[in-house]
C-alpha cells in the first residue's frame, strides 16, 4: 500500500490535466478558485458515497440503493421535522434510517446470500418508493439557516460538504489502506472463502460495508436535502450511475479486488470538471452525454493495457476471471454442508 | 432435467395473481384486457429474450432503451421518407444489428467490461439522440406505418404472435443448436470453454449482436402500434428488463436460464403493474411495491432452493 | 503501449476543442435561457419564440448574447448544476422553467443574490422572493378549468374521468390536478375524478397505465385527461385502440404539431395550450425589461412592451390553486388564457 | 516396440526470462501409459501445453502418428484424438453431464430436415453413444444430473469418457488422483489398464510416486526444462527415481522421530452434525500426530471444520486443554489456538493476488495492528521471520502469492497458521499436488513441530503418507470413527478395510 500512483492513476492525472487545460482555454472562467471551489459541492455529494462504494465493489459488491437512500433517509428527517421534532434530532434519525436501510441490504446479501446486485437493486426501487409514499410526492422545505449551511455554508471560504468530504477521503484512504479490515477487504474481493478459512468474519465485515454505504449515503441525502432546500422523494436521482461511473472510471474493477480510493476520487474530480467546464464552455447537454461517455470507455481501455504484477496479468490474459471457481471439491457431499461455503447451486 | 422450479413458481403467482383479479374484477377477465397485457408484454419480452441470452453468456446490456430509441427514431424517420415497410422493418432490424455488435465489439475484442461498455453507449446513444433531433417528435407518420403493431390475427395482434415466435425461437436457439449450449458453456466457465475449443470471444460478439437484432425487432413491434414516435421511448427500459431476466430464474452470474423464464417474468411485472391499477392502489406506493416483491420473490427462491449458502458477491 | 494512451488523450482534447461554443459576443447584455429539458419541441417552441424576440431587440440596436440550454432529459439535479455554473459566467439574466419549484430556489436566490435578473418562466419556483418575475403562460386555475371546462362540454356536466400525469412528485401536474379538483368541486358537482396514475413521461408507461384505465372501467368512463404531452398522444392511441375514438373524451396538455393528427381525425376533439414561441418570446422581453430597469419588483401598475404581443400587464399578485393548495403568486406576468386547439384552427398554429 | 504414437525431438519453449524446455525428447507408443515426473518447475506443464496445442514450440519437432504436425489451438489437437484431463476440473458445472460430455464437438443436425449445414445438437445421437461409451466403460452415469451435483470420482469419471467419445488416441492425465480416494484411485487405475488394452496412449502425470509404480510401464524424468532420464518403470526404484527429479538424494520422505505423546490438548466427546458426522470421540495429545483416514464423503473433511467451527456446531462437546469450548464460527476457534490447513490451498488457503507476506499475515493481521491499525514493519519482521523458519523459496515477501510453486505456496498456507502460535493444527490433505522436493520438507516441519509440542490432526488420502507420519491412525466410514490403530498396527490394508466399513 505505498504512496506511489498506479499505472492508471497517472492515466487519470493526465487526464484531469489536459482536460483542465482545454477547458481553461475554453472559458475563462473555468479556471478560477471561485469556479472551482463551487463546483467542489457537487463532487461532494457523489465523492461521499462513492468512497463506501469503491470498497463494495473492491469486495466483488455492489450497492445501487445508495441515491434512493439518500431521498429516503432525507424524507424522514424532513418528515420528523415538518412534524415538530427540532432539526437536529430529525437530522440525527435521518441518518439512523438510511444506516438501517444500508444494514438491511447488508443483512440479506451477507446472511441470506442474495446477489447483491439483485438486493440492490430491489432495494432502489423500494426505498425511493417509500419515499415517495410517506410523502405522496411532495417536498418539504422551509429548513432552518443552521441546517441549509450544511448544503450551502462555507469553512474558511471553503464550501462545508467539501470540507467533509475531504475529511472522508483522509478516513476511508486511512482505513482502506492502514487497518486490517481495509486490508480484508480486498481479500473478499479476491478470494472471500480464503478469509472464511482463515477465520475472517466475512460476513461482519461486508455487513459493515453497506451499513457504512447506507450511513454516507444519509449523510449524502442530508447535505444534498440541505443544498436544494428541499426534502422531496425524487432527490439525487440517477446518482448511482453517477457514482459507480466514477468509481469505474477511477480503476476500481468490478470483478472485485483491485481499486484504489485515490482512483475514485480522481474519477469524482474528473467528471465533475467536465461537466462544469462545458456547461461553462457552452456545449449542449447531450453532446456533454456523448462526451463523457466516450472518455469512460476511452479511459478504461487505456486501463487494459496497464503494467500489472506479472501472474495476475497471465492469469486474466484471455478472459474475465471466472466468476466462480469450479472445483470438484465444490461438490463434493463433505462440503454442501460448510456453512458459508462454496454450494453454488441448488 | 434441467430445473423448472423457478418458472413454476412464477407460474403460480401469476396463477394467483390474475386468478384473483378476474374473480374480483370483471373486467379483468375481458378477452381485450388479456390482449392489452400480452401486447404490451410482447416488446418486452423480445428484448428480454436478448437480455437472456447476454446474461446467460456472462455479460450484461444496460444500453437496450436507448438502443430501442434509436432504432424508433431512425425507422420513423425513414418511413416518413418514403421507405416501404418492409424496407423499415429490415433497417430496424440492421440498426439494432449494428449497435448489439458494436457492444460486443468492444467487450469480445476489446475487452472492455461489458457494464462500462453498454453503460458508456447508454449514455452516448442517449445524447445522441437529444443532440439529433432536439426534441422533435417524428410524425406523421405513413399510412402503412401501423399495419405490424395493429394488424389481428385469431383474435390477438401480430406482436404477441410475433413475440411469442421469437420466444419460441429462441428456446430452440438455446437449448438445442451449436451455438447456443456455446453461450451456456461460455457463460458457466469461460475457461473451458476455451479449452475445448469454443471461441468464446465470436460467442461474446454475436450474443451482443444477436442482442441488438432483438432489440431492432422489439422496436418494430413497439412503435408500429402508435402514430408517432417519441423521443423519449425507451427511457428505463433496461431496469424492467433485467428485473424480469432475474425474476425469471436467470442466474445474473451467467450459465444458467431459459427464454420462458423471461417471457414468465415479463408477464408477471405486466400484470403486477396493471393490478395496481385494477385494485386501485396509490399510484404513490406503486415503487416500493414492485420493488419488494421483487426483492420477496428472489429471496424466497433463493431460500427454497437452499441458495443462501452461496458466497457472498455478485460478480 | 503507451501510445494508446496518448491516442486516447489526444482523442478527448480533439472532441473538446471541436466542441467548444461559438466565442462570447463582446459587450452584449447576456441572456441565458434554461429550460427543464431540451429534448422537447415545446421547449424548442420557446426557443424559437425567444430567438424571435433576441433578433427583434437586435434590430433595434440592443446585442444580446443568447444561450438556451439545458439537461438532456428532464432531470432537477443537473438543471441545478447547470444553472450554478452558468451564473458564473455573469449573465444578466436567467431565464428558468424550473424542474422542480422547491429544489431550484436556492440556485436561483444565489443568481439573484449575485446581481442577475432572474426570470422564470413556464414553471415557476416555489419561493417568488428568489426571482423577479415568472413569466406565467396561464394560472393553473385557469388551465386546470379549462381542461375540466372541455370535458364537461364534451363528455356532459356528470361525466366520470380520470387523469393520466407524469410523476407524483411533479409540482405543475399536481398543481393542475389540484385546479382541475376545485372546478369540479365549484362548477360541475355532478362529475368525478375517479382516478389518478402516472405514466412517468415514458411513452410506454403512459401508454399501459391509459390502456389499464380504460379497461378497468370499460363504459364507466366518460374522460381521461393528460395535462403532459408525453402522455397525450399514448392515452389518444389507447383510446382509439380500444376502438373508444370519438367515444371517450381525450383532452390534455399539448402542442398542435404532437396533436394535429389527432386533433384531424377526431380521437381528440380539443387540446389546451397556451401559445410557447409566445411564452419564450415574451420572456426575453421581460428580461430585458427588467435589466434597463424598465420592470421593477414590487411595484404596482407596471406593464411590459412585448413586441408582436403588444403589452402585457405586470401584476403583483395573482390568486391561483396549487398542490399546496391556494397561493397567491407574486410579481408575475401573465402570457394570457389558454388557447384552446381545434380541428377548425389547429392548422394555424406551427409549434 | 511398437512405432510411436507420439514423437517429440528436441522441443524448446522459452518464455520471458525463463527456458522452459531446453530441447526435450519424448516419445509415447500407443497402449502405453507413459508417467511424466518431475518437481514443479521442471517443464511437465509446458510440455503437455505443447503437446496439447496451448503452447507453440520455439524449437523442435512433433510427430504424431507417424507425419509431423502442429497444433494452432487445443481445438486443433483435441480435434486430432489429444485430449487434456486437467487437475483443476474443465467441466461446465451449470450443464448436465451429457452436455458435458460433447461440449465443444456437438454431434449436429441440421436445423430442418434438409437444410444443409448441422447447426442443431443431435441430443439422440449424443444419449446413445454417450450410454454406449459408459457401458463399455462398466460405469454408470447420471446423463440428466448437473455436473455440480456430482462427487470428484464421477466428475472425472466424465472427463474420461469425454476423452474416449471423441475418439482420443492419446490422453493427457495430469494429477487424475489428486482429488481421488484411495479407493475411487483404484478403479481409476482399472479405467487406465483398460484404456491401455485399447491402444490407447496415456501421458500420466503425478507426484505420488507409488501410483507412477503401480500403473506406468515407462516413464520419463524432467528438471530444470531437460529430459534427465526416459525407460522403462520396472528398470528403476523409487530412490532413483527421487534422485533423478531432485538432482541430489533425500534422506527420507517420512522422517518419523520418535516422541513422547503429551497430555490431551483436544479432546472431543460425541461429537454430530445433522447427518454428515455420528457420535465421534477423541482425544489429540500434546506432541502427536494423530492419522485420519476415510474416504472421501466419510466425514474426515467436515469433522476438521466442525472443530474449526466452519459447519456450524451440532451435538457434542469440544475441549482444549481440559476446558469446554463453544466454537460458533472460525474465528472462535482461532482465538482458541486452532489452526486447519484446508485441503484446497489456492482456493480455500491462499488469497493469489496478495503478497506473500500479506499472506502470512492474513491470520494475525489483529495482533499486528493497534486500534485496528496494521503496523507494516512488525507484519514484515513475522513475514521474514516466517520464510526463513519454513525456508519458503520466493524472490521477496513482497511477490504475489500466485507466483509461487505448489510447495511453497503451501508452506505459506502452514507458516500463516504457525504464525499464529497454535495449540492445534489440522491438515487437510497438507502435500497434495506437492512436488517430492517439498513434500518431505512439509513432513521435516510437521516432525519438527510435533516434537515441539504442536497437537497435529493429519487427514490424508494417501496411505503412505498416513503411515508414514502419523503416531496414531483413526479412520472414519460414514460419519462415525470406525476404529483406531497405533503406528505398530497399522498397515494399508487394515485402513481400507476399515474405511470401506468391511472390518
Amino acid at each position: 500500500m505505498n504512496i506511489r500512483l498506479l499505472w492508471r492513476e497517472r492515466v487519470l492525472i493526465g487526464l484531469l490535466i489536459s482536460s483542465g487545460v482545454v477547458l481553461a482555454l475554453l472559458s475563462d472562467v473555468f479556471l478560477t478558485p471561485a469556479n472551482l471551489l463551487r463546483a467542489t459541492r457537487y463532487a461532494a455529494e457523489i465523492g461521499l458515497v462513492a468512497l463506501p462504494m469503491t470498497m463494495i465493489i473492491i469486495s466483488r459488491g455492489i450497492d445501487l440503493s445508495v441515491a434512493s437512500n439518500m431521498a429516503l433517509s432525507a424524507m424522514a428527517m424532513g418528515l420528523l421535522w415538518q412534524r415538530g421534532l427540532p432539526i437536529w434530532p430529525a437530522v440525527a434519525i435521518g441518518v439512523v434510517t438510511g444506516t438501517l436501510a444500508g444494514w438491511l441490504n447488508g443483512w440479506v446479501i451477507a446472511r441470506v446470500r442474495v446477489p447483491a446486485i439483485v438486493v440492490t437493486l430491489a432495494t432502489l426501487a423500494v426505498y425511493r418508493g417509500i419515499a415517495t409514499g410517506l410523502s405522496g410526492g411532495t417536498g418539504i422545505l422551509g429548513f432552518p439557516e443552521s441546517f441549509l449551511a450544511l448544503g450551502a455554508g462555507t469553512v474558511a471560504g471553503i464550501p462545508v460538504q467539501t470540507v467533509i468530504w475531504i475529511a472522508g477521503i483522509v478516513i476511508a484512504a486511512v482505513f482502506l489502506t492502514r487497518t486490517t479490515n481495509g486490508r480484508y477487504i480486498y481479500g473478499i474481493g479476491h478470494n472471500e472463502t480464503a478469509l472464511r478459512f482463515s477465520g475472517i468474519a466475512v460476513d461482519r465485515i461486508v455487513l459493515g460495508l453497506y451499513t457504512a454505504s447506507g450511513f454516507v449515503a444519509a449523510l449524502a441525502g442530508m447535505i444534498y436535502a440541505a443544498r436544494v432546500g428541499t426534502a422531496k422523494s425524487n432527490a439525487a436521482a440517477g446518482y448511482e450511475l453517477s457514482i459507480i461511473t466514477a468509481v469505474v472510471l477511477g480503476g476500481t474493477s468490478l470483478a472485485g479486488g483491485e481499486g484504489t480510493l485515490v482512483g475514485t476520487v480522481l474519477g469524482v474530480l474528473i467528471l465533475t470538471i467536465l461537466q462544469n467546464g462545458l456547461t461553462l464552455a457552452r456545449v449542449p447537454a447531450a453532446m456533454q452525454d456523448v462526451l463523457i461517455g466516450t472518455v469512460l470507455l476511452a479511459a478504461v481501455l487505456t486501463y487494459r493495457e496497464r503494467p500489472m504484477r506479472k501472474e495476475v496479468s497471465a492469469q486474466s490474459t484471455s478472459q474475465p476471471a471466472p466468476r466462480r471457481a469450479a472445483g470438484r471439491a465444490m461438490s463434493d457431499p463433505e462440503n454442501t454442508l460448510a456453512a458459508g461455503e462454496e454450494r453454488r447451486k441448488p | 432435467m434441467r430445473e423448472r422450479g423457478r418458472e413454476l413458481t412464477i407460474v403460480a403467482a401469476l396463477a394467483m395473481l390474475s386468478g384473483y383479479l378476474s374473480l374480483t374484477q370483471a373486467n379483468f377477465r375481458d378477452a381485450f384486457t388479456i390482449s392489452t397485457i400480452l401486447t404490451n408484454a410482447a416488446y418486452v419480452a423480445v428484448v428480454g429474450i436478448g437480455m437472456t441470452i447476454v446474461i446467460v453468456a456472462g455479460q450484461i446490456d444496460i444500453s437496450v432503451g436507448s438502443m430501442l430509441a434509436v432504432c424508433a427514431l431512425i425507422t420513423g424517420t425513414l418511413a416518413r421518407a418514403g421507405v416501404p415497410m418492409p424496407l423499415v422493418v429490415l433497417a430496424s432490424l440492421l440498426l439494432g444489428l449494428g449497435m448489439g455488435a458494436l457492444n460486443g465489439a468492444l467487450v469480445a475484442y476489446l475487452r472492455v467490461p461489458s457494464i462500462i461498455v453498454t453503460l458508456a453507449t447508454l449514455t452516448v446513444l442517449r445524447g445522441a439522440i437529444v443532440w439529433w433531433t432536439k426534441g422533435y417528435w417524428v410524425m406523421p407518420l405513413p399510412p402503412g406505418w401501423k399495419v405490424l403493431g395493429t394488424t389481428h390475427l385469431l383474435g390477438l395482434p401480430l406482436p404477441v404472435w410475433i413475440g411469442w415466435a421469437a420466444v419460441l425461437a429462441a428456446s430452440i436457439l438455446l437449448a438445442h443448436t451449436v451455438f447456443g449450449r456455446e453461450i451456456y458453456a461460455a457463460g458457466s466457465h469461460p475457461q473451458a470453454a476455451q479449452l475445448n475449443g469454443i471461441d468464446t470471444a465470436r460467442v461474446t460478439f454475436w450474443v451482443f449482436a444477436l442482442n441488438g437484432l432483438l432489440v431492432g425487432l422489439a422496436t418494430m413491434l413497439h412503435v408500429t402500434r402508435f402514430s408517432m414516435v417519441q423521443t423519449q421511448e425507451g427511457l428505463g427500459l433496461e431496469f424492467l428488463v433485467i428485473t424480469a431476466v432475474v425474476v425469471g430464474g436467470t442466474n445474473i452470474f451467467g450459465g444458467s436460464g431459459t427464454v420462458m423464464g423471461t417471457y414468465l417474468g415479463v408477464l408477471l411485472l405486466t400484470v403486477t403493474s396493471s393490478a395496481l391499477t385494477f385494485l386501485g392502489i396509490s399510484a404513490t406506493w406503486d415503487q416500493a411495491i414492485r420493488g419488494a416483491f421483487i426483492l420477496v420473490a428472489v429471496t424466497a427462491d433463493i431460500v427454497r432452493t437452499g441458495q443462501w449458502r452461496q458466497p457472498v458477491g455478485w460478480a | 503501449m503507451r501510445y494508446r494512451q496518448a491516442f486516447a488523450l489526444t482523442l478527448t482534447l480533439a472532441l473538446l476543442m471541436g466542441l467548444a461554443g461559438p466565442g462570447q459576443a463582446q459587450k452584449a447584455l447576456k441572456i441565458f435561457m434554461i429550460p427543464k429539458f431540451t429534448g422537447a419541441a415545446y421547449f424548442a417552441a420557446t426557443e424559437k419564440g425567444a430567438k424571435d424576440a433576441v433578433a427583434e431587440l437586435k434590430g433595434r440596436g440592443v446585442a444580446i448574447d443568447f444561450l438556451y440550454t439545458g439537461p438532456s432529459v428532464a432531470n432537477t439535479d443537473e438543471e441545478i448544476r447547470m444553472i450554478d455554473d452558468l451564473v458564473a459566467q455573469k449573465p444578466d439574466a436567467i431565464i428558468i422553467s424550473a424542474n422542480d419549484a422547491e429544489a431550484l430556489v436556492p440556485v436561483a436566490k444565489k443568481a439573484k443574490a449575485a446581481g442577475i435578473k432572474v426570470i422564470t418562466y413556464d414553471a415557476d419556483v416555489a419561493d417568488p422572493t428568489a426571482r423577479h418575475w415568472f413569466v406565467n403562460q396561464g394560472t393553473f386555475t385557469l388551465v386546470g378549468a379549462a381542461l375540466v371546462d372541455v370535458v364537461a362540454e364534451q363528455a356532459g356536466k356528470n361525466a366520470r374521468f380520470a387523469v393520466v400525469s407524469a410523476d407524483p412528485g411533479a409540482f405543475n401536474q399536481n398543481s393542475w390536478i389540484a385546479a382541475m379538483k376545485d372546478r369540479v368541486a365549484k362548477k360541475y358537482p355532478a362529475m368525478k375524478l375517479v382516478d389518478i396514475r402516472y405514466g412517468l413521461d415514458k411513452p410506454a408507461e403512459s401508454f399501459s397505465v391509459a390502456q389499464d384505465l380504460i379497461n378497468k372501467y370499460r363504459g364507466q368512463l366518460d374522460a381521461i385527461i393528460a395535462p403532459t404531452s408525453v402522455a397525450l398522444p399514448k392515452v389518444a392511441e389507447a383510446a382509439e385502440q380500444a376502438g373508444l375514438a370519438g367515444k371517450i373524451v381525450v383532452t390534455g396538455l399539448s402542442t398542435p404539431n404532437d396533436m394535429r393528427e389527432f386533433v384531424k381525425k377526431g380521437t381528440v376533439k380539443t387540446v389546451v395550450l397556451w401559445n410557447p414561441v409566445d411564452l419564450g418570446y415574451l420572456a426575453i422581453y421581460v428580461a430585458h425589461a427588467t435589466i434597463t430597469g424598465a420592470l421593477k419588483e414590487g411595484m404596482a401598475k407596471q406593464s411590459v412592451q412585448a413586441g408582436r404581443l403588444g403589452t402585457r400587464e405586470a401584476t403583483a399578485q395573482l390568486n391561483d390553486i396549487t398542490a399546496k393548495g391556494p397561493l397567491t403568486l407574486r410579481n408575475v406576468i401573465l402570457l394570457g388564457a389558454p388557447f384552446r386547439f381545434t380541428k377548425e384552427n389547429i392548422d394555424r398554429f406551427n409549434f | 516396440m511398437t512405432e510411436a504414437l507420439l514423437q517429440l525431438r528436441g522441443i524448446t519453449k522459452r518464455f520471458p526470462g525463463v527456458l522452459a524446455l531446453d530441447g526435450v525428447d519424448f516419445a509415447l507408443t500407443a497402449g502405453e501409459v507413459h508417467a511424466l515426473v518431475g518437481e514443479n518447475g521442471a517443464g511437465k506443464s509446458t510440455l503437455i501445453k505443447i503437446i496439447s496445442g496451448v503452447h507453440q514450440p520455439d524449437a523442435g519437432r512433433i510427430d504424431y502418428l507417424g507425419t509431423p504436425v502442429t497444433f494452432p489451438t487445443p481445438r486443433a489437437a483435441a480435434d486430432r484424438g489429444i485430449t487434456v484431463i486437467y487437475q483443476e476440473v474443465a467441466l461446465f458445472p451449470d450443464l448436465t453431464v451429457l452436455e458435458n460430455l460433447y461440449v465443444g464437438a456437438y454431434p449436429r443436425r441440421p436445423l430442418l430436415r434438409h437444410s444443409g449445414r448441422g447447426r442443431r445438437v443431435d441430443w439422440m445421437a449424443m444419449r446413445a453413444r454417450a450410454q454406449d461409451v459408459a457401458a463399455s466403460l462398466g460405469v454408470k452415469l447420471d446423463l440428466e444430473a448437473p455436473v455440480h451435483r456430482l462427487s470428484a470420482a464421477q466428475q472425472q469419471l466424465v472427463e474420461i469418457a469425454r476423452a474416449l467419445l471423441r475418439d482420443a488416441r492419446v490422453i493427457i492425465m495430469d494429477e487424475p488422483t489428486g482429488p481421488l480416494t484411495q479407493q475411487d484411485a483404484a478403479r481409476l487405475f482399472s479405467l487406465i489398464r483398460q484404456l491401455r488394452s485399447r491402444g490407447v496412449g496415456i501421458i500420466y502425470i503425478s507426484h505420488r510416486l507409488e501410483e507412477i509404480f503401480e500403473v506406468a510401464d515407462r516413464l520419463t524424468v524432467l528438471r530444470d526444462g531437460r529430459r534427465i532420464v526416459a525407460m522403462p518403470v520396472g528398470e528403476t526404484t523409487r530412490e532413483m527415481l527421487i534422485h533423478h527429479m531432485v538432482g541430489r538424494t533425500l534422506d527420507t520422505l517420512y522422517p518419523h522421530t520418535a516422541r513422547q505423546t503429551g497430555p490431551p490438548v483436544l479432546e472431543v466427546e460425541g461429537l454430530g452434525t445433522s447427518g454428515a458426522l455420528t457420535d465421534v470421540s477423541f482425544t489429540l495429545g500434546r506432541g502427536e500426530i494423530l492419522g485420519l483416514a476415510g474416504l472421501v464423503g466419510s466425514g474426515r473433511t467436515t469433522l476438521a471444520r466442525a472443530i474449526f467451527g466452519i459447519v456450524p456446531p451440532g451435538r457434542g462437546r469440544i475441549k482444549l486443554d481440559g476446558v469446554d469450548a463453544r466454537i460458533a464460527h472460525a474465528g472462535r476457534a482461532r482465538e482458541l489456538g486452532i489452526a486447519y490447513v484446508p485441503e484446497e490451498r489456492q482456493r480455500q488457503g491462499l488469497v493469489l493476488p496478495f503478497s506473500v507476506s500479506e499472506n502470512l499475515s492474513l491470520v494475525i493481521l489483529r495482533r499486528l495492528s493497534r486500534l485496528g491499525f496494521i503496523n507494516h514493519a512488525s507484519e514484515r519482521t513475522v513475514a521474514h521471520d516466517v520464510v526463513r523458519r519454513l525456508d519458503i523459496r520466493t524472490p521477496g515477501i513482497g511477490v504475489p502469492a500466485a507466483t509461487l510453486s505448489g510447495g511453497n505456496q503451501q508452506k505459506v498456507v502452514v507458516g500463516k497458521w504457525l504464525a499464529a502460535q497454535p495449540r492445534v493444527l489440522i491438515m487437510d490433505e497438507p502435500t497434495r499436488g506437492v512436488d517430492v522436493g517439498a513434500k518431505a520438507e512439509i513432513h521435516r516441519l510437521m516432525s519438527e513441530l510435533a516434537g515441539r509440542g504442536l497437537a497435529i490432526l493429519l487427514i490424508s488420502s494417501e496411505l503412505p503418507e498416513l503411515l508414514g507420519m502419523s503416531d496414531r491412525i483413526m479412520v472414519m466410514h460414514r460419519g462415525r470413527i470406525a476404529g483406531e490403530l497405533s503406528r505398530d498396527q497399522a498397515t494399508q490394508e487394515k485402513i481400507m478395510a476399515m474405511a470401506t466399513g468391511v472390518a
